[in-house]
């Protein structure tokens, strides 16, 4: 456990954003293209899907110390496979209600649904959440092993 | 016989502050109760409970921690790395409240710890610990020490021994550094008054009906026991959990793991069981005792023979804990019995 | 009227003589007279050691996976919640319902040991032998018996069961029994923990995991824990290290509970094989509840009914903030 | 604190030579100019070979302490580690703790015939014999090596053959167990092919590594052929950890491989629990 | 495999990139990482300077990994793949890190942060390229027939359309006749014609091309495989026949709606709008004098939201037929609202209004009520606009009903393993990006089998899935997914979770043959029907499912070099 007091001024979250191939990955980019300038704190990993992001990945990400962790899908009913977002939809409410069980704030796991057109609102998702995580410290579970 | 120049007596109200002065000077470790009773480091004597019979986990936690660095690494600019060896214990620590069973399983771990390569992160905590005994009046059901020559109202293993006679606590050193730390903290002990004696001998009357079992020629009796299918029903039985292994005072089993990080990283050891599949797994793919069976067997075969012929004696302090907690009853003295009784090959 | 061991004994002998099973699963009485102990029989000779009692906590159903390759049926003594569990290893294909014959025996709840030891401050070697007798037990200690209270020493998941009876059996032994009285809200602990501040809570849970030494008894007791290689045992990708810390433990209850979620029917088994005494179904009852809330699903009741993160609806909770 | 015994000496990867596919001898020096840099080993020994931030696993010395100016070790890619070193480069560092374990009775040896008898990566340790009885060549009688794989592109230190071949009342026999059209040699089965060559077990101790499959119809074929149990030398495989008896997973019966082997006689391991 | 000798490729893009990036740090950086054997900048390394200075490093370097480190994927990834494969490397050994759109552009403020970033980046790419895998692009053979399921005018138009392309067509139909529901219409809007004109010259074409094979009466009863390859049988005339089909279009049309509602079924001169068609059309209709009609019968209701779109225009024409046949006629339409979109359409509905027919707004709380006892005799109606209740006599009344799905949608969207939708029509995998295609490759959809669809619009629909199933048609080999799923049969324990979430039923549970598993019950993956979605690998418990390109390893891979960790 860290002392999340202490650190607050100098603290820069490190957020991680699991991005579908077929949309937010695409509204990053556009966000790109269109110049939105937003915090520099997260990091994209693309995958196919969103429904590809397994739940261990997502505990490990915050046990591993990551700021905060977000999934970034295409709008229910636009996925590119159909329904892997329902599926990604299901799994993350359950995950993150069981992650703010044992105080994992809320805020450090979104899922967001975020299109191709959307550059504006990733840039604004991506402002939002480092707004909020900032606000709320370092993540209490901080692996050291 | 209460050796009348070693001893001393302590008031029982007195033993709260004692501890917290303890608790200043040492690393002190005493049980703790919290879902369960355990060691653990204490900052004062509040935290130290002394009303249960024997803890969850046995004190080797202290001597043997569960995880534990043995190195440190950095990496250098090329492609070395340097190494530093991990923290050597950096005070003398106490451990109050040991049982006398769970003091006798250190002098088991020396055995493995100490010979021709010496482990010097376990006897460098070894040696800067004082062991404070609690004797035993009130064992449990599952308790058997009795069968492996132990006393459980005798300090022949710690430093120290505490006895709940009553008001006080008769307090006996046994060893010279047992009898050091009661000079320096002589303003806590009082002179005996006399009827310590006869108040421990009575309160030993406790101990009468413990479970006691010749094992005396059980490492023999164990050898035809190798084949056949006595541990069979053992082994379907056993869900292959480490909590026998873990719980066990006497089990050493661990495993090295390393960390690595962008800086460096580290060597660690923790404990391992020989309860699981990947204790033994080769990385062929090939598993030596590839069942549940052949697990439980080498456990109970480590105990009674095994460290027997290397170390001449018995792995086992007969402190119940893998009884008492095994979720599907796995009955040590059972098998003990069966296999002193002949029942075991006959099956 | 409940059943006794008399009749389990006659019953299962009577199976192995009519070659309705090879093989049996029950309890016999274990290291004392507040321990059962599972017991595997091959033939009827041995079926006067099998017992049926207030004591009888384990969830056999997880022995059935070591009976896949045996010969002829397999019969095993399930309790309401440990039929659930049946129920869940027949939804994921693991047991064969053809190979296996089950005798249900409806169950008003299981004796929490300490509990009782402590209510009744007395030790286990005093304990003779405990009865059901309705909304309380009988406990006949060394000279006498003694009534007690079941709300006061029954286990945490007997508590709250409301599945008492088998779902799924060849064989009924005794009376169904459709409801325990005492049975109220199954969440309200839940609710306490969900209403705490996150500070408190990860102070909390720091606490609960630390004291975890990683024994895998939780995982290895599940009857539903059925993979055939753990993702903690795995080496590449290496998902967990072995060393023992907060962090560390927290990846294995977390992603455990969600492993299980929508599978586990909380049987208890983990709870009571932790020897650290760490609240694991609480973890477990919390994604239970959202699942129950969410998508209105129960684990264990219906062979055909699909595990609620397998499928959607299109209006499933769509809010995340 | 006393000596450290689980912290490596780093060492030096000086070359790598790639055996087979998946087999690559590394030869390595022990860093240090003071001293330090010793390494007293026999043949037979074993040392724990360790990828900082990997892990440490046991592995044979495959040179011989006959020619020190390195260490030698064969290594078959097979898990986590061995994956690892394999991904290293000459120059590298890798740590090193030994050499550890018993060795082969050379010097019992002396005066006999030798019978070296190896399957796939177990000629390994044997080559440490191989090379060690070859520069002391005088002590010893004759020697007949026996070496298969399951194919031509899995023999291993086949560069070393022709060398070994020209050293005195020597015989080198191959066999693979699936040929290819280059093969010019014998396919068969080790054991199948010990029989077809039937040496005599008068004055001779065999010595055998191999898989463990391969081991066990060996000795079914020496103790045909006459050889006696405490004639017939193995060198055994275990998941080891520590290395130095404290971890407990390398024990059959009450013997610790990594401190009471892994060298054993077959009359020793007939004394054993077939574990 | 060899151990991994990565090659990082860090690209200026001009200042788009190294005007805020300190690229030259990012390289330094990069060569610090593990297994990075090589690590240079380039101005543009999509220039052809930038590409051959790649294959040359593969070659130079013995690189066997390759990252670049510059703009987005989903525009450059195949450029640099081709790069790689040019050099002698699998294409599929090629990671991309995005450090334009991701870092530099939205980062122009922050050079220092940026250039960390781009670190970051690069360092997880890095991470995950050590774990790649080559990976090789299957291809398939495709069967060069197609398969059209419905007779009516979409299916015709799209099997007309395949089979003037030289491909055989099987076309099932489950009635004795093609032409679907346009045979038992009257006239068509907005041009007043009769169809059997149109339906007539359709007919005539199909049934006369010698690509086109009828089968008729029949309906599917079985189809397996995967796009260019599939097995079907088909029951016709209770005959099974089989045939091979590379791709299929459904287009199997709706039925009308029979209501309860408003006596329908009850009373004789109660119809629907089809009714009154049939009977127009056989001459059948007899005398009228007042004719009302209601829209939106059982449309737009609880049970059944939607709006079936053609209904309002069924009605206007009908209207505007009745005052043809009868000038003197009074004709009502009560309408909740008029769904008459488009030029053409709006300009019908007021000619329609202008010669007379009286359009009357009813809502929903308020519906219009039959008066009479053994026929209707007038209709009461509360209309909305007006404010006022009016009694309307009524010796005819016409109901307009909605499209409904057929019955048989969900057998087939069971044998064709194509999904169905919430009201029961049939879903298509993108209602903009793919709009008459299913997400299951190979198999493409048209008309009112989808939504409810016009003459016009089922035309239109049966020629584009024609067109879109034509592709691999004509490509006579269709490229398969290399991004698929694998599953290890050794640890894999049967459970079957990823086989329910798999949107393409691409896994199955089968009895393994791998030698030493014999008979153990695994899941399989068919890679010809995956998407590589990576569903099934999430789900998996225990990792025994991975998707190729982007395994547990690599994703974890990527996590731990965030956090830090090697």
């Amino acid at each position: 456990m860290q002392d999340t007091k202490e650190v607050q001024t100098e603290f820069k979250p490190k957020i991680l954003a699991f991005c579908c191939n077929w949309c937010a990955y695409a509204g990053a980019d556009l966000a790109g293209v269109s110049r939105f300038q937003m915090p520099t704190d997260v990091r994209v990993i693309r995958v196919m899907c969103s429904g590809r992001v397994p739940p261990e990945l997502i505990i490990r990400a915050l046990a591993n110390g990551l700021d905060g962790v977000m999934i970034l899908g295409c709008h229910p009913g636009e996925c590119h496979y159909s329904e892997g977002n329902y599926l990604t939809r299901r799994r993350a409410h359950v995950l993150k209600r069981l992650l703010s069980y044992i105080g994992i704030e809320p805020e450090r796991f979104q899922l967001r649904w975020v299109s191709a057109a959307e550059g504006a609102k990733f840039s604004a998702v991506v402002k939002e959440t480092t707004d909020k995580i900032t606000a709320l410290g370092p993540n209490r579970w901080v692996d050291k092993r | 016989m209460v050796d009348q120049t070693k001893s001393r007596i302590i008031e029982k109200n007195r033993l709260t502050e004692l501890l917290d002065k303890l608790a200043q000077d040492y690393h002190l470790i005493a049980p703790v109760r919290d879902n369960n009773v355990s060691f653990r480091r204490v900052e004062s004597g509040s935290e130290v409970t002394l009303d249960y019979i024997n803890t969850v986990l046995s004190p080797k936690n202290a001597f043997f921690p569960q995880t534990e660095t043995l190195f440190r690494f950095s990496r250098d600019d090329s492609r070395g790395f340097r190494t530093e060896p991990g923290a050597e214990a950096d005070r003398e620590q106490v451990i109050f409240g040991i049982r006398p069973c769970d003091a006798r399983s250190l002098r088991l771990m020396d055995m493995v710890f100490n010979g021709q390569y010496k482990d010097s992160y376990y006897l460098d905590r070894r040696e800067k610990t004082t062991l404070i005994g609690l004797a035993c009046f009130d064992p449990a059901e599952t308790c058997f020490c009795p069968t492996f020559g132990i006393d459980p109202a005798s300090g022949e293993d710690v430093d120290i021994l505490l006895s709940d006679i009553g008001d006080r606590y008769l307090v006996e050193a046994s060893t010279e550094k047992g009898a050091a730390l009661l000079d320096r903290f002589a303003e806590f002990f009082a002179e005996l008054r006399g009827d310590e004696e006869q108040l421990r001998e009575a309160r030993k009357a406790g101990l009468a009906g413990m479970k006691k079992l010749d094992v005396s020629a059980i490492a023999d009796k164990m050898a035809p026991l190798y084949e056949g299918d006595y541990w069979d029903s053992i082994g379907m039985k056993c869900l292959g959990c480490g909590i026998c292994t873990y719980l066990c005072p006497t089990c050493h089993c661990f495993d090295i793991a390393d960390v690595s990080l962008d800086e460096g990283g580290e060597r660690f050891r923790c404990w391992d069981s020989c309860m699981f599949p990947e204790f033994t797994l080769m990385a062929s793919g090939e598993n030596p005792r590839p069942n549940r069976k052949a697990r439980v067997q080498q456990r109970f075969f480590h105990k009674f023979k095994y460290f027997h012929d290397r170390n001449g004696e018995l792995a086992c302090v007969g402190c119940g804990r893998c009884l008492r907690y095994c979720p599907v009853n796995i009955d040590i003295t059972q098998i003990i019995e069966d296999v002193t009784s002949g029942k075991a090959g006959n099956e | 009227m409940k059943a006794t061991s008399e009749e389990v004994q006659t019953s299962v002998k009577k199976l192995f003589e009519d070659g309705s099973i090879g093989h049996f699963i029950g309890y016999e009485t274990g290291s004392d007279s507040l321990h059962v102990t599972p017991c595997f029989l091959k033939s009827g000779q041995a079926a006067s050691r099998l017992v049926w009692n207030p004591l009888c906590a384990n969830n056999l159903s997880k022995y059935l996976l070591d009976f896949k390759n045996v010969e002829g049926k397999v019969g095993i003594m399930v309790k309401g919640c440990d039929s659930r569990s049946v129920v869940e290893l027949l939804k994921e294909n693991q047991i064969d319902r053809d190979k296996v014959f089950i005798v249900g025996v409806p169950c008003s709840g299981i004796v929490d040991r300490e509990k009782l030891l402590e209510v009744l401050g007395i030790s286990p070697g005093e304990v003779v032998a405990v009865e059901d007798d309705g909304d309380a037990f009988l406990v006949t200690i060394k000279g006498g018996t003694q009534r007690v209270d079941k709300e006061k020493v029954l286990r945490g998941e007997c508590l709250v069961c409301k599945y008492p009876t088998p779902l799924v059996y060849d064989v009924l032994l005794g009376e169904a029994v459709s409801s325990l009285p005492w049975v109220g809200d199954d969440y309200s602990l839940i609710k306490e923990q969900e209403a705490l501040s996150s500070e408190e809570k990860a102070l909390h849970w720091n606490r609960e995991f630390s004291q975890c030494i990683r024994c895998y008894a939780c995982r290895n007791i599940c009857p539903v824990c059925t993979c055939t290689e753990c993702i903690f045992d795995k080496k590449a990708p290496r998902w967990i290290s072995k060393a023992n810390d907060v962090s560390e433990n927290l990846v294995y209850h977390l992603v455990r509970a969600f492993h299980v979620a929508g599978r586990c029917i909380d049987c208890g088994e983990c709870e009571r094989a932790c020897p650290m005494n760490i609240p694991l179904r609480s973890l477990n009852k919390k994604v239970e509840k959202d699942l129950l809330e969410l998508f209105d699903y129960t684990a264990g009741i219906d062979v055909e009914q699909q595990p609620p993160l397998t499928t959607y609806q299109l209006g499933d909770l769509d809010e995340f903030l | 604190m006393s000596e450290n015994i689980y912290l490596p000496r780093m060492a030096t990867i000086q070359s790598m030579r790639p055996e087979t596919i998946d087999v690559t001898t590394f030869r390595v020096t022990i860093d240090g100019s003071d001293g330090t840099g010793k390494f007293e080993y026999k043949s037979g020994q074993f040392a724990e070979v360790s990828v900082l931030g990997v892990g440490e696993a046991p592995i044979s010395i495959t040179s011989s302490p006959t020619r020190p100016e390195a260490i030698e070790f064969s290594i078959r890619r097979v898990g986590e580690l061995t994956n690892a070193l394999h991904e290293l480069e000459p120059l590298d560092k890798i740590g090193i703790r030994g050499p550890f374990g018993n060795f082969f009775p050379l010097e019992e040896m002396e005066g006999q015939n030798l019978l070296i008898i190896g399957g796939g990566i177990g000629l390994a340790p044997l080559r440490s014999v191989i090379l060690n009885v070859f520069d002391n060549r005088a002590k010893y009688g004759k020697i007949d090596i026996i070496y298969g794989a399951r194919s031509p592109q899995d023999l291993v230190f086949t560069s070393e053959y022709k060398e070994w071949q020209a050293v005195d009342n020597t015989r080198l026999h191959l066999t693979v167990d699936r040929g290819d059209e280059e093969w010019k040699g014998n396919v068969g089965l080790v054991p199948t092919f010990l029989r077809e060559i039937n040496p005599s077990p008068e004055n001779t101790i065999s010595i055998t590594c191999g898989p463990p499959i391969m081991i066990k119809f060996v000795i079914e074929a020496l103790n045909e052929l006459g050889f006696s149990s405490e004639h017939i030398i193995t060198t055994l495989e275990r998941r080891m950890k520590c290395g130095v008896g404290k971890c407990g997973r390398c024990n059959i019966g009450s013997k610790y491989v990594c401190l009471d082997g892994p060298v054993f006689t077959l009359k020793q391991l007939e004394e054993m629990p077939s574990d | 495999m060899a151990a991994p000798r990565i090659g990082v490729f860090i690209c200026h893009c001009g200042t788009n990139i190294g005007g805020i990036v300190d690229v030259p740090q990012v390289v330094e950086y990069a060569k610090s990482l593990p297994y990075v054997a090589y690590a240079a900048a380039n101005l543009y390394t999509c220039s052809e300077e930038g590409i051959s200075s790649i294959k040359h490093a593969i070659k130079e370097y013995d690189l066997n990994r390759v990252v670049v480190a510059s703009c987005t994927p989903r525009t450059h990834q195949p450029l640099f793949r081709n790069a790689c494969a040019d050099a002698g490397l699998n294409p599929y050994l090629f990671e991309f890190v995005n450090i334009r759109e991701h870092c530099s552009w939205i980062h122009m403020q922050n050079r220092r942060e940026a250039t960390e970033k781009a670190k970051e980046l690069v360092k997880m790419g890095v991470a995950k390229a050590r774990w790649l895998d080559a990976q090789e692009e299957f291809e398939s053979d495709v069967y060069p027939a197609a398969m059209v399921i419905g007779g009516g005018v979409a299916g015709m138009s799209a099997a007309l359309n395949l089979a003037n392309q030289g491909f055989e067509v099987h076309l099932v139909e489950k009635e004795p006749e093609l032409g679907g529901r346009l045979l038992k219409l009257n006239r068509i809007f907005p041009i007043n014609k009769d169809p059997s004109e149109l339906v007539e010259s359709i007919v005539k074409a199909v049934e006369g091309h010698s690509k086109i094979r009828l089968h008729m009466p029949a309906v599917v009863k079985a189809a397996s495989g995967y796009i260019g390859n599939f097995d079907i049988s088909v029951d016709e005339g209770g005959k099974e026949v089989s045939f091979k089909a590379g791709v299929i279009i459904v287009a199997t049309g709706a039925q009308v709606l029979k209501p309860e509602l408003y006596r329908y079924g009850e009373l004789a001169n109660v119809l629907t709008q089809l009714d009154l068609e049939q009977r127009l059309k056989d001459g059948k209709l007899g005398e009228f004098q007042n004719v009302v009609m209601i829209n939106c019968v059982g449309a737009r209701i609880p049970e059944r939201p939607y709006c079936s779109r053609l209904c309002c225009m069924t009605a206007i024409k009908n209207a505007a037929l009745m005052k043809e046949i009868n000038s003197e006629a009074k004709v009502y339409v009560l309408y909740r609202d008029l769904m008459t979109y488009g030029v053409e359409f709006e300009e019908y509905y007021r000619e329609v209004k202008e010669a007379g027919v009286r359009f009357i707004r009813y809502t929903p709380s308020n519906l219009p009520q039959v008066i009479g006892a053994e026929r209707v005799e007038s209709v009461r109606v509360y209309d909305e606009l007006m404010d006022m209740e009016l009694e309307l006599p009524c010796d005819l009344l016409v109901l307009a009903t909605p499209l409904i799905p057929n019955d048989d949608n969900e057998e087939l969207s069971r044998i064709l393993k194509v999904p169905i939708g919430d009201g029961g029509f049939f879903l298509e995998a993108h209602v903009k990006l793919r709009p008459v295609e299913f997400a299951m490759d190979g198999i493409y959809v048209g008309g009112s089998c989808r939504w409810p669809a016009d003459i016009r619009e089922s035309i239109a629909q049966g020629y584009a899935a024609a067109s879109e199933a034509v592709i691999p048609l004509r490509q006579g080999l269709v490229k398969v997914e290399a991004i698929t799923a694998t599953v290890d049969p050794k640890i894999c324990k049967g459970c079957g979770t990823c086989a329910l979430v798999c949107p393409f039923d691409a896994i199955e549970l089968k009895e393994s043959e791998i030698r030493g598993l014999e008979g153990k019950i695994v899941s399989e993956v068919n890679t010809a029907l995956c998407k590589g979605c990576g569903l099934c690998a999430a789900a998996c418990p225990n990792g025994a499912v991975q998707q190729r390109g982007f395994t547990d390893m690599q994703l974890l891979s990527m996590v731990n070099a965030l956090s830090g960790k090697r």
